[in-house]
């Protein structure tokens, strides 16, 4: 089975944001994981704080970035990601079908309070953590839509230098509880720590290091050739198929 | 975990496991009578508890009400943040941690956590917004005289709401060592039912002074004011099964009981500010303890359920709330008291607070942290 | 009127009937059990007392000695200041006066005059150094929020001794109407006893705690900060029929029972500072309300006796005594109270204080206003 | 009889001090107040504790102030004053006698206190007030020597721009209750006051207008001149013989 690669942009970061969802597709993604800015983003690090702030600077709302991802259309599955807040809210999942997005992440929306959460006819991903015990671990697993997202490392998103130790010993607990594949993601920042994660997941999802080249002002190109670089890596020799 | 619709535990899956710890060992705790044993004698021997209830005379006679103060501010750091720092930095003792992190707004929790962790020798790290930094520089001294590690927080609105976003980034980096002590009633399960009863020994203790203050042994009116709501939330834990009414006072610019609505920020489903597109709005208040956008789960539970009223006082009411205080009864109280004082004297004598009426009022904090503030909003 | 050689009343002609009629007050409502119950009221319900005896545990255990901590910095205002100007202010109520007057030298004086002036509706002027006024801005504040009427003294070395002339000469100017709120025991008789007794509520609390905490009911030492020596009277008023060693700790810059020559000053005969003409000296010392060249005469007399013993600590073995209670019990002291403590870290495990004993130290007030002086002159 | 007067001048606080008493002499003055500079001087008002805090950064002590005393021979008493601190220093009485000083007024050593002085030879005047009831100021005059001070008002030295009204009344009371002569001091500031003041007691005593003229830079003829303006005041025809 071929590697998975979900690269991450933040909607409504840059006027053009929408080109890069294009060059991410050329440059190989299977999925593309769209982050909705939320004013107060806890999960994340200091690289999509940054990203959501100018964001919302621009005036990008939830309504506005959907609307626009509703203009293009892309080949492979569009992902939403945000805050419960902005989730929970009547009639998020109309807008997310209306826009042509399939899945959705909540990182701060546990199993525990999935309930809640109305979105019908979109998948919804779970997370899971190094710290998830076991029984929770194969809930997440039988709850979990789409694929399911294993959280590399306890932290915050951005950028690392290394994989965690801790992700091979996460991916493979995931792996036991659940037939959906497993994506890896919080601090993968190279080809080199995306290949490393293939040998253990389905999947990558890599969002700090794609935006903080945004953040400094690369362009689609530029951007879509390091996630062609990193779709080589999840392909090539070290991968384990 | 829920207060009616409200509550719950809104937090990244790192986090369950942490948040799980913190309620098993609560409950745990709050089951021992060993632990409520040192932790009531640590209160009593170093914190001062129990704290007085003043009638306040002169103001009183002003008003035309009877006016009960509770004294938090006379307790250890000058406000009833201690209490349930006391509470939560021994249980973290209890759980093996081996640091604490904490969020801060106008300051007084940081300091009651750096004076817990200094106590307790557990290193203290306190994220406070750069904004608060500033205008709270009194107690950023304190805390860094007391070893704690503050650290400003420079992203969103600058206060404690990007605070307590980068407590919570700490914690979930480090959640095996690091023991989060979460400052108001706000936060995942077990935090907002937890400092509610680290907080109610100030509304149990009420309830008893009252009985010997009033002939009718309970006040007409329980007043408090709420960022969070800690105060309030122990203040009306004493009072909530009498006939009681119970208000609660939040700043004009942070007024999320009043104002808010249906929302999930750090943690917990509860009424927030925020606009159209379910963006939180920043809160702007000249109290900084106030300065928050949301409010504490069964805060608007209750409000729902109509045992409590959410009022709210401009920042000019509140100043002049606070100077009035300090020169009827010598008392100069923290800028978020004076809000809870401030809609007592504006509604005395009217239909909402009669004349003759009893009203408790809590005295959070002491307004020795809100002097530059005072002098220069008083114009004294 | 008199402690062996010392006390007495040095006053001008003019004030001679003033003094007496303070004199008569106090006698008739020290004997008058509805105004002790009123003021023990008052010190209950609106100061916060009693304070609580603290035990300094972990500082105990780096020391080998037993520290106990007596908390006036928990009272209302922060300091032990407040126990006395409660007594004089409700004494002048008694005798009908219409104004208060006051020295000060930290502020905590000023401040607590203050307070008590707006609780009884009573106008306050408080005379300060202008030294006194740069460096302690944060009193000086409260005082005018509370407000009161501060007023900088200018001449001589602008500290505390030139506030106390200078409030003796706006009570001449008015001694019918004007209240004189001393500060300390020092001043004309009845000043130093009617204060020891206002103050000795500290010892009184303090000996009881001690019969409950300690096996031997009794403290081996008895540790104070004098100045004038308020706090210092108060506390061994509870002591001085035990067996506790009686221990006062002056600022080196500021050693009038230490150094000191007998002579008169501000209305009494006592130990002073002076030079070989007779000459006042000016004294030194980091914390404002050690900043007094003489010390009470029953300090002097104590001394003389041998019944207490009166050493000097300098200015950074007292900031280091501070900011090392506030990182081992989170207790920021005033600066004043960190002398005492710093003579015991000093003392304790040599002859002077052998390993084993128990100590009990008052903490006279709360360090917040020496924050900006404990974070310059600690380098924090 | 001839009613007295007693200008004051604070020691030392000029170098040429002295000069001013030949001056006060030949003015007309039939004693003089020579006060020995104390660094708290808590009876004294601005201007005689400006006085002082210049005798005392000129480096003047009792001791050298003294000394200097006894270098000039003056035809009239000479009354030193000074605060309880320096009067009740062991050999104080002594070096009055050395200096030629016949007389001592300590306003800080009442009545009750007055046991701890021991000045023999020297007459020691005490104050009396206003407030001082009558049980007092009839002890006061059997026990005060030389003159009775009358302290015409409550407060401090220094000059007010009229006689206070007690100050009648308390002349009035004192002179019943001695055959001292009654000085009146404390605020007489003016020939026309030390007029008004000799009609009821036997002479004044005035200290902060001399000095004011003395701090201001006047020199021994000037400050004379004004003495003299006193003495024609109380020889003049409004004075009561």
């Amino acid at each position: 089975m071929t590697k998975l690669l979900m690269p991450y942009i933040t909607a409504g970061v840059r006027p053009d944001w929408t080109a890069y969802l294009t060059a991410f597709e050329d440059a190989g993604a299977d999925l593309i994981e769209v982050g909705l800015p939320f004013s107060d983003p806890t999960v994340d690090g200091p690289t999509i704080q940054e990203a959501s702030d100018a964001a919302l600077a621009r005036g990008a709302t939830p309504a506005s970035v959907l609307a626009e991802l509703a203009t293009i259309s892309a080949g492979i599955p569009l992902v939403a990601s945000t805050y419960a807040n902005i989730a929970l809210r009547p009639g998020f999942a109309g807008a997310l079908h209306a826009a042509g997005v399939t899945g959705l992440i909540v990182p701060d929306l546990p199993l525990d309070e999935l309930a809640g959460l109305s979105a019908a006819g979109i998948e919804v991903s779970l997370l899971a953590s190094p710290a998830t015990p076991d029984d929770r671990l194969a809930e997440i697993g039988r709850r979990s839509q789409g694929f399911v997202y294993a959280v590399s490392v306890m932290g915050t998103t951005g950028e690392r230098d290394r994989l965690a130790p801790s992700a091979a010993a996460l991916a493979a607990r995931v792996k036991e509880v659940t037939d959906l594949p497993v994506l890896l993601g919080f601090g993968i920042s190279t080809p080199e720590q995306a290949a490393e994660a293939a040998v253990v997941a389905d999947g990558v999802i890599v969002g700090a290091a794609v935006m903080r080249r945004i953040l400094d002002g690369a362009g689609p190109a530029e951007v879509g050739a390091f996630v062609a670089s990193l779709r080589a890596a999840l392909s090539g020799p070290i991968a384990v198929r | 975990g829920r207060f009616g619709g409200y509550g719950g535990r809104y937090v990244p899956e790192s986090l369950i496991p942490a948040c799980q710890a913190v309620a098993d060992a609560f409950a745990q705790a709050w089951a021992d009578p060993g632990f409520r044993g040192s932790l009531a004698r640590l209160l009593s021997v170093y914190a001062g508890r129990p704290t007085p209830l003043t009638p306040a005379l002169r103001l009183s006679a002003e008003l035309g009400v009877t006016v009960l103060l509770k004294r938090e501010d006379l307790t250890h750091t000058g406000s009833h943040k201690i209490n349930n720092v006391m509470g939560q930095a021994m249980l973290a003792r209890r759980m093996g941690r081996t640091r604490l992190i904490a969020e801060t707004g106008a300051g007084m929790h940081g300091v009651a956590t750096a004076t817990a962790g200094a106590l307790l020798g557990l290193p203290v790290k306190v994220f406070m917004g750069e904004r608060d930094v500033e205008r709270q520089a009194h107690n950023v001294f304190r805390m860094r005289l007391l070893g704690a590690e503050v650290v400003p927080v420079a992203t969103g609105s600058r206060t404690l709401k990007d605070a307590t976003s980068a407590a919570m980034r700490d914690w979930v980096a480090d959640a095996d060592e690091a023991y989060y002590c979460v400052g108001s009633v706000i936060g995942p399960h077990p935090y907002p039912t937890m400092v509610r009863e680290f907080q109610r020994v100030i509304g149990d203790e009420a309830r008893r002074q009252c009985a010997t203050e009033l002939p009718a042994a309970v006040p007409d009116y329980v007043v408090a004011c709420v960022g969070g709501g800690s105060n309030a939330a122990g203040t009306f834990a004493g009072f909530v099964d009498t006939d009681a009414k119970l208000v609660g006072v939040e700043a004009e610019g942070g007024s999320g009981a009043a104002n808010g609505e249906i929302g999930v920020l750090h943690g917990f489903q509860s009424l927030f500010l925020q606009d159209e597109h379910g963006q939180i709005r920043e809160a702007h208040s000249i109290a900084a303890g106030l300065d928050y956008p949301g409010v504490g789960p069964e805060h608007a539970y209750l409000r729902d359920l109509g045992r409590a009223r959410y009022v709210t006082v401009a920042d000019a009411e509140a100043i002049a709330a606070a100077v009035r205080l300090a020169r009827t009864e010598g008392i100069p109280p923290a800028i978020e008291s004076a809000h809870a004082l401030a809609w007592v004297i504006d509604a005395a004598g009217t239909s909402v607070l009669p004349s003759g009426s009893t009203v408790l009022v809590t005295l959070s904090g002491r307004g020795d942290k809100d002097l530059t503030t005072l002098m220069t909003e008083a114009e004294l």
